[in-house]
């Protein structure tokens, strides 16, 4: 039974905290992934796409670790607090996403149903990851990071070859950010709740 | 005319891991008409806040819509009867929405005879995960549970299949007359009810071995 | 003699997501020898750099260790094929580390005859992660696929069993003799290559309900 004596400690534990936040991270990114694959196969083919968003997502201000090393290395606290701050950096994007994406020529119902729902599930993880951070750091983790989008003039762009390029952008952005928090929290995950022996 | 007796909340569920309703048993009230209102906050909270809706999951029911509903906490929940002579309050009944949701049961169960290349037949079972669930699937992981059993027998067999959603069945009793159901549940939920019946009659000739 | 075709860089592929390696196709030669070089520069960065490891990963390949892999970066890789008539250099070529994750095939899968407490017999496999595979610390999650099929069958039961490394099967066929293997897969990368098949003969009355 939930909370056998009353509402004395009655929480969801840090655990299945955990636990739930990386089921949706892993979520999220698997959407991302799927959204990424199916617009670079209808509207990305032969344009070359790739060379040009090299180094040109909105969150690489955000330094973040590259590799198992660096990743094992970091505290806990900074890695969590680069985790809620490429988050918040998403929620403006996303939102923008939902309303623009309807506007591609022919864009199928499966890219919009999850432009919806990687927005609503985004927001969901923030309100998780605020919860475990307030578990973690009742005082909070100091400067929050956050990386501002300026990205939506090129979403509504006239000329279709750079509107696409950067809906292609932000996508490929998308998909790799969402990795990156489902990667982190699977870390964080087994090395706060289970002493890195998952 | 008396004070209403004390309310009680009878179950939470949500379907599928997005919203939730609650439902509550009115009270005896002693012939006097009795207003019913929910309380909820959530841990670590003081502020309590009412019912966001009191009409979509029908009588005696609070419906928790995607706003309202939060998977990172726990909600306190309480229900107040009030008629014109007092009121009175229910126990507080705890609610961690991940561990109520209880999907609508699977669909689309079909049995059907198969051979194997090798001669030997066999009950190849499908079904199809319930509707509202089958979008989402990276998000409401769903395992299943298979019963089995000939029409006049007693005993069901029973087999937990995991995600699959196709089974093989070899031990069958040939000229037989089998019904079966399936059902499901998300990894920390409830089962689902079982699906409608499915039926199969088998061959007097359903060899198991040639 | 001619200058060498255009070289191609056919797969690049990472184990466990800490080191990877890229092959190539060798060119077409006119009989002259041909000397081949890497070169990739990272996604932010001018500078080009040679491949740090022609040797590790065979003929014709290139092995970056975890000093030189990094995630969530694009590298672009080129080839460059040389004889002593000039050179010719390949389209360049895009990788993710991220999403060229391809496990070795889990190891030590064995399957043995067990009894439920209800008396119902299963067969229990047991297998374990691939040896480079950190899956301890969290930076590689596996999920494990399973497939089973009666020696002289044709078609393999697929069974997907999540992040498990051991798994019951129940409805299986006595008497038969069964040959299993179980694959694995990144999280969200691909999968690897079936294990080394696996074998069990099960006895005759090795009856599924008593």
């Amino acid at each position: 039974p939930i909370c056998p004596n009353g509402s004395i400690s009655c929480q969801v534990s840090l655990g299945d905290l955990f636990d739930r936040a990386v089921k949706l991270s892993h979520y999220i990114h698997s959407l991302s992934s799927e959204m990424f694959n199916e617009f670079d196969e209808r509207y990305a083919q032969g344009r070359g796409f790739i060379t040009k968003a090299i180094n040109s997502c909105h969150t690489s201000s955000l330094t973040t670790p590259e590799d198992k090393e660096q990743a094992q290395q970091i505290h806990h606290e900074d890695l969590l607090n680069l985790v809620m701050g490429v988050l918040n950096s998403w929620n403006d994007p996303l939102l923008h996403l939902v309303s623009e994406v309807q506007t591609i020529k022919e864009a199928p119902d499966t890219i919009l149903w999850k432009a919806v729902e990687i927005e609503e599930q985004n927001k969901r993880l923030l309100e998780g990851m605020e919860k475990i951070v307030g578990r973690l750091h009742p005082g909070g983790l100091g400067n929050e990071l956050y990386s501002r989008w300026s990205g939506l003039p090129s979403l509504q762009l006239p000329d279709e070859d750079s509107r696409l390029f950067a809906f292609y952008n932000l996508l490929h952005c998308l998909r790799r950010d969402s990795h990156k928090i489902d990667n982190y929290l699977k870390l964080l995950k087994c090395r706060l709740i289970h002493d890195s022996n998952c | 005319g008396q004070p209403p007796g004390k309310p009680e909340l009878i179950k939470c569920r949500s379907p599928e891991k997005e919203t939730f309703s609650c439902w509550w048993k009115p009270v005896s009230d002693g012939g006097l008409p009795t207003n019913y209102t929910l309380f909820y906050n959530n841990e670590g909270e003081e502020s309590f806040y009412e019912c966001p809706d009191y009409t979509t999951a029908g009588p005696n029911s609070c419906y928790f819509d995607k706003k309202h509903t939060s998977l990172w906490t726990i909600y306190n929940i309480t229900i107040k009867a009030t008629n014109e002579m007092g009121s009175n309050i229910s126990e507080p009944h705890y609610v961690d929405v991940t561990y109520i949701v209880q999907p609508n049961p699977p669909v689309n169960l079909s049995l059907a005879l198969n051979k194997h290349t090798d001669g030997k037949l066999y009950l190849l079972m499908n079904w199809s995960s319930p509707p509202l669930a089958d979008v989402r699937s990276g998000w409401l992981t769903l395992e299943y549970e298979l019963r089995l059993k000939p029409e006049e027998g007693e005993e069901w067999e029973t087999i937990f299949v995991g995600q699959r959603t196709k089974y093989k069945v070899f031990s069958l009793i040939p000229g037989e007359k089998y019904i079966a159901q399936v059902r499901c549940k998300s990894d920390h939920g409830e089962w689902s009810k079982w699906s409608s019946e499915s039926y199969i009659h088998l061959p007097k000739e359903f060899r198991l071995k040639d």
